[in-house]
């Protein structure tokens, strides 16, 4: 289970996170919706140790990750998936499947991992020789989530997946999400607004300007009007 | 002019510049001393305008330096017009070496601007030791180049201070010109560029004008006061394009301060007289030199003004905020 | 006409971010710009404002700008503001837009007029000495505004301008933004992600997604059109 | 000029190219990976050449103990400059600047303690392999031709490392982007010390082959250094191919001028070169417009 607890983040003299708690348990998939730049990504970042957090805990099954360096948070399967897919341009599908079993937990089972992503993503099979920068979005995207896989999480951290994406390759990528997430990986997926994650969600957060502004059920969420229509833009 | 604490810290060298000839003018050992750290203090403060200020990672001006040497030396041996417009000559050739060169390299990002100039530094020796037929005097260099004159009066190496405040004047005029220039509006957009680019860019500042601009200067005085070198050590040799002269100005600003006016005339009278006490050590001295530049650089980046800015003296009135210290006569309607 | 695109598209890699977009923006009005996350709006801001280089062409105040440099493009009389606030840091609120007036501006003379208006218009002068490192994110949007207005512009770009402002300094800032565009006749074109302000403020609007043109028209056609609920507010509404 | 001259002048300019291309590559992977400007890159050069003559020379070792015992000094001594030098400043502003001057003190500081320890006079290392032989109309020194084979076996290991193991994976992802390799869990840290390592033994081993040719001098490494830097930027900054491309156009150019006008012309030229490709493409040959 992932224990965020009274988290304040800097970067300089801004403070993007405001005294920010959250948990989500094992097995579950928590869903945190919120306005762009209003601290969602920043949030990610810092609980994957890509930003350093300026106070404040976050506990991984009881393990403080705050103040420990990227790396053996992704040794410890807590894995990150950026909005902005951060691929490696100049290799190939495979060679970046193959960066995502960097860490030495994922590597030992690798084959096996990999099997497993080219079984979800058949299409990344196809293409597995052509380098990163000649895919299209929907397909970089299933490339992101893919190498994330191979990381082999047990908590993954997903930024925005639907963004730039056609109706229905999100539906597609949101069905694959679900998927991951009934092989028992815990999720905190990022949207600035959906329905659709809302419904597949477990439990909802919102945010606005770097706090947390509702947290409940999400059918708790779905029915208040109010919410609906700041924050679902419905209603 | 608002009183700053820059103006009075470089009005205060200045004048114990002047003084000092009452107690060391028969030591004429020391006044030469003296004379070469005032021509290193012109050539780090302009290469510090440029690297300090500018962000403009120009490695050449030892180059520049030599261009105005050679452009005075040749014209007043082989032309022989008078070393003062020499001086000019210098000054204008070395202009235009710094437009030249700074038209292809300054619309590249900053490490092509590094890389472009360290080569063309390098390719300005072997330039010179080619174009032998061209009066350069190749490899052997230039001599004699002769000395000002003033009237029926000839400068000359008995007596050093009439060299001595010829160049306290051209010391003074680079410095006034570099100080009007940091607190100008081309100063402000040099500012601007660093804290943001795309706001600066956004507002209308170009970036390539500005550094064609302050590279041109900076070229300029450097050449200026490279001319003078010419006509006070006689004679000039490719020898000037060493590494020891380039790395020097370097460690003259990293000590006295990049981008802390007047820091790099501090630092080119201590390092040239440092220099001096260390010349029994021989070779290893050039080996501690090396070790001084990398450890200034690790435990005191801003260099010695960067101490002394932060010490309060009670003469120099409050101590300054980081904005006034950048550009204090610009918000003239406070 | 004031502004305008024709064909102008955007890719970065195979991927684009703006795709063979056109429309043009009226004198004097406000346009507003909506779509969702990575629609390409802030792109388009840096296409129109020559920090990124399209193909295709556009138009401003009777000129081809699509092949200048953000600098060219502002004392053409194009300014703009950026998403997540961007200063001088080291400088004080009055060199802030003084770097404007001085840069931006067609004609040296008028420098220090244009500042003091800039600072009044925008509430500035008390904390025009202030360093705008400490400033709180609405005297940051405030400052970044007024240095795009001290050059002058015919047409001003606000990106997201209240977005982490809360409701009485968004407010204010709209305010603020409309008495521009009437009393000195400013065209501006605004991404905004709150749909209330967007059709509140804007004459005309128009939506993006994937980088494209879905509708441009008046805040009633555009919110009632069945293709923008779908892409944009989702698709529970219909 | 006849086409024997011609073929003589293209085949000393591969392999002169070839050693070019161990030098700058070693430079283009640590601007690639860690953004550093190493200008003090060619003292590595200079050390590589002094510590293989105190152990051939001196203690009379043959040359396959020189390489086996000088590379694991050269790697320790990169990784030093790395962890000592380049990480702490890394953590301040103006990382560029003050690395570039850094990195010029580290050279004046190595240079200048090679004088003190070696002397100022030029050393000379024998011969990798003495004698001739004949190919056609073309005489080749052993010395020639085992500098090129150990070029081409140090570059094919370099290409290996990079394209084939994790390790050298990671490099080039950090290269392509950083974040995206510490979402993978890769340790920058760890990569750039790596890369510090290994250029500095490209440096060092470059040394070691061309020294029988070119003496050694304490200041002998920067006009190496000059010729890597121009070799990179003409190339590409950060990109391995261009940088073998530019190597073996300005090594094939070294060649013509040098037969046409002397050696003394050969840096003029190659500054003419590196201008003209510059001018059409902005970014050399084959460097990325998104380049930061």
């Amino acid at each position: 289970m992932l224990d965020v607890s009274n988290l304040n983040t800097f970067y300089g003299q801004f403070q993007a996170l405001h005294d920010l708690s959250l948990t989500v348990e094992d097995g579950q998939m928590v869903a945190l919706f919120g306005p762009n730049g209003h601290g969602k990504s920043t949030l990610l970042k810092t609980i994957c140790g890509l930003i350093e957090a300026s106070s404040g805990s976050i506990k991984w099954n009881n393990t403080e990750l705050a103040g420990l360096s990227s790396e053996k948070i992704v040794q410890m399967g807590v894995i990150y998936i950026a909005e902005d897919r951060h691929l490696f341009p100049e290799m190939t599908v495979m060679q970046n499947l193959k960066m995502g079993a960097f860490n030495l937990s994922a590597r030992s089972s690798e084959a096996e991992t990999l099997a497993y992503v080219l079984d979800i993503f058949p299409k990344l099979k196809i293409l597995r020789n052509k380098p990163a920068s000649t895919l299209s979005g929907g397909e970089a995207r299933m490339l992101a989530i893919g190498r994330g896989i191979m990381s082999k999480p047990k908590f993954l951290a997903i930024d925005e997946p639907s963004i730039g994406l056609s109706p229905k390759l999100r539906e597609e990528v949101f069905l694959k999400i679900n998927e991951i997430r009934q092989s028992g990986v815990s999720i905190l997926l990022v949207e600035q607004s959906s329905e659709e994650v809302a419904e597949m969600a477990d439990y909802l957060y919102l945010m606005e300007d770097g706090h947390i502004v509702f947290k409940g059920h999400t059918n708790d969420a779905l029915k208040d009007e109010n919410i609906k229509k700041i924050f679902l833009g419905t209603g | 002019m608002k009183i700053n604490r820059e103006i009075l810290t470089t009005a205060g060298i200045l004048i114990i510049i002047a003084v000092t000839p009452l107690i060391f003018h028969e030591n004429s050992y020391t006044m030469h001393l003296l004379i070469m750290s005032m021509i290193w203090a012109v050539a780090a403060t302009a290469w510090d305008l440029l690297l300090g200020y500018g962000g403009i990672f120009n490695l050449a001006q030892v180059g520049f330096f030599a261009i105005g040497a050679y452009a005075t030396g040749m014209a007043s041996i082989h032309l022989g017009i008078s070393p003062w417009m020499g001086l000019l000559l210098g000054a204008v050739a070395s202009g235009l070496a710094g437009v030249l060169i700074g038209l292809p390299c300054l619309r590249l990002k900053g490490i092509y601007v590094a890389l472009m100039t360290l080569a063309f530094f390098e390719v300005i020796g072997p330039l010179i030791v080619v174009g032998i037929n061209l009066g350069t005097g190749g490899k052997a260099g230039l001599f004699p180049i002769p000395p000002f004159r003033l009237g029926s009066y000839v400068f000359n190496t008995d007596e050093l201070l009439p060299w001595y405040y010829l160049c306290l004047i051209l010391l003074a005029i680079c410095l006034f010109i570099t100080y009007k220039l940091i607190h100008s509006m081309l100063g402000l957009s040099f500012t601007a560029l660093r804290d943001s680019e795309p706001f600066a860019q956004s507002l209308g500042i170009n970036r390539f004008k500005s550094a064609l601009v302050v590279t041109a200067i900076a070229a300029a005085m450097t050449g200026l006061i490279g001319a003078f070198y010419a006509h006070y050590v006689v004679v000039i040799s490719p020898r000037m394009l060493g590494l020891d002269m380039f790395l020097f100005l370097l460690i003259m600003i990293i000590f006295g301060g990049a981008a802390r006016f007047p820091g790099p005339v501090i630092g080119a009278f201590v390092i040239t007289f440092l220099d001096d006490m260390l010349r029994p050590l021989d070779s290893y001295r050039l080996l501690a030199f090396g070790a001084l530049m990398v450890i200034m650089i690790m435990l005191l980046p801003n260099g010695l003004m960067g101490l002394v800015a932060k010490i309060n003296i009670p003469l120099f009135g409050k101590r300054d905020t980081e904005a006034e210290m950048l550009n204090p006569d610009i918000p003239k309607t406070y | 006409m004031i502004l305008e695109l024709k064909n102008v598209t955007k890719t970065f890699g195979k991927f684009a971010a703006v795709s063979d977009l056109n429309f043009s923006v009226n004198e004097g009005e406000i346009f507003g710009i909506a779509g969702p996350n990575g629609a390409g709006k802030t792109t388009l801001f840096n296409i129109i404002s020559g920090f990124y280089r399209a193909t295709g062409n556009i138009v401003f105040d009777n000129r081809k700008i699509s092949h200048l440099g953000p600098d060219k493009i502002n004392i053409l009389g194009i300014a703009r503001t950026f998403q997540i606030p961007l200063l001088f840091d080291s400088m004080t609120i009055y060199q802030n837009i003084l770097v404007g007036s001085h840069f931006g501006g067609q004609g040296k003379s008028e420098v220090e007029n244009r500042i003091n208006e800039a600072l009044s218009f925008f509430g500035l002068q008390e904390l025009r000495a202030a360093a705008v490192a400490n400033l709180k994110l609405l005297d940051k949007k405030l400052t970044m505004a007024a240095a795009a207005f001290a050059t002058r512009p015919k047409l001003l770009l606000l990106d997201e301008p209240v977005a982490g402002l809360n409701p009485v300094e968004a407010e204010l800032f709209v305010g603020l933004v409309k008495k521009l565009n009437r009393e000195h006749g400013v065209t501006i074109i605004m991404i905004e992600h709150l749909m209330n302000i967007l059709t509140e403020m804007s004459d005309r609007m128009m939506i993006l997604n994937n980088g494209q043109k879905l509708i441009v028209g008046s805040p009633e056609t555009v919110i009632n059109d069945p293709e923008t609920i779908e892409c944009y507010l989702g698709n529970s509404h219909a | 000029m006849s086409l024997n001259d011609l073929i003589e002048i293209l085949i000393s300019g591969i392999t002169i190219g070839l050693v070019y291309f161990l030098i700058a590559v070693g430079f283009s992977l640590i601007y690639g990976v860690s953004r550093v400007l190493h200008l003090s890159y060619g003292s590595f050069f200079t050390w590589g050449a002094y510590l293989a003559w105190i152990f051939a020379v001196k203690l009379n070792f043959n040359y396959f103990w020189v390489f086996v015992l000088v590379c694991p000094i050269l790697y320790i001594m990169g990784m030093a400059l790395e962890r000592f030098v380049v990480r702490p400043l890394r953590k301040r502003d103006n990382f560029d600047f003050n690395v570039l001057l850094a990195g010029l003190g580290v050279a004046l500081f190595l240079d200048y303690a090679a004088q003190a320890f070696f002397g100022a006079r030029t050393k000379s290392l024998p011969s990798l392999l003495d004698g001739t032989i004949q190919i056609h109309d073309f005489v080749f020194s052993y010395q020639q031709l085992t500098m090129l084979a150990a070029a081409v076996v140090i570059a094919f290991a370099l290409w290996f490392f990079l394209e084939k193991t994790r390790q050298g994976l990671a490099l080039g992802a950090v290269a392509q982007d950083p974040v995206g390799a510490r979402i993978v869990g890769v340790s920058l840290n760890k990569v750039y010390l790596l890369t510090f390592g290994i250029s500095t033994i490209l440096a060092g081993s470059a040394g070691i082959l061309l020294a029988p040719r070119f003496f050694i001098s304490p200041l002998g490494g920067w006009k190496f250094l000059i010729k890597a830097l121009i070799i990179v930027v003409a190339g590409g900054l950060g990109s391995i191919r261009g940088t073998l491309y530019s190597a073996f156009l300005l090594g094939i150019l070294e060649a013509l001028v040098g037969w046409l006008f002397g050696l003394l012309w050969v840096m003029p030229f190659w500054f003419l070169a590196l201008l003209l490709i510059l001018l059409i493409k902005p970014h050399g040959l084959l460097g990325s417009t998104a380049d930061h």
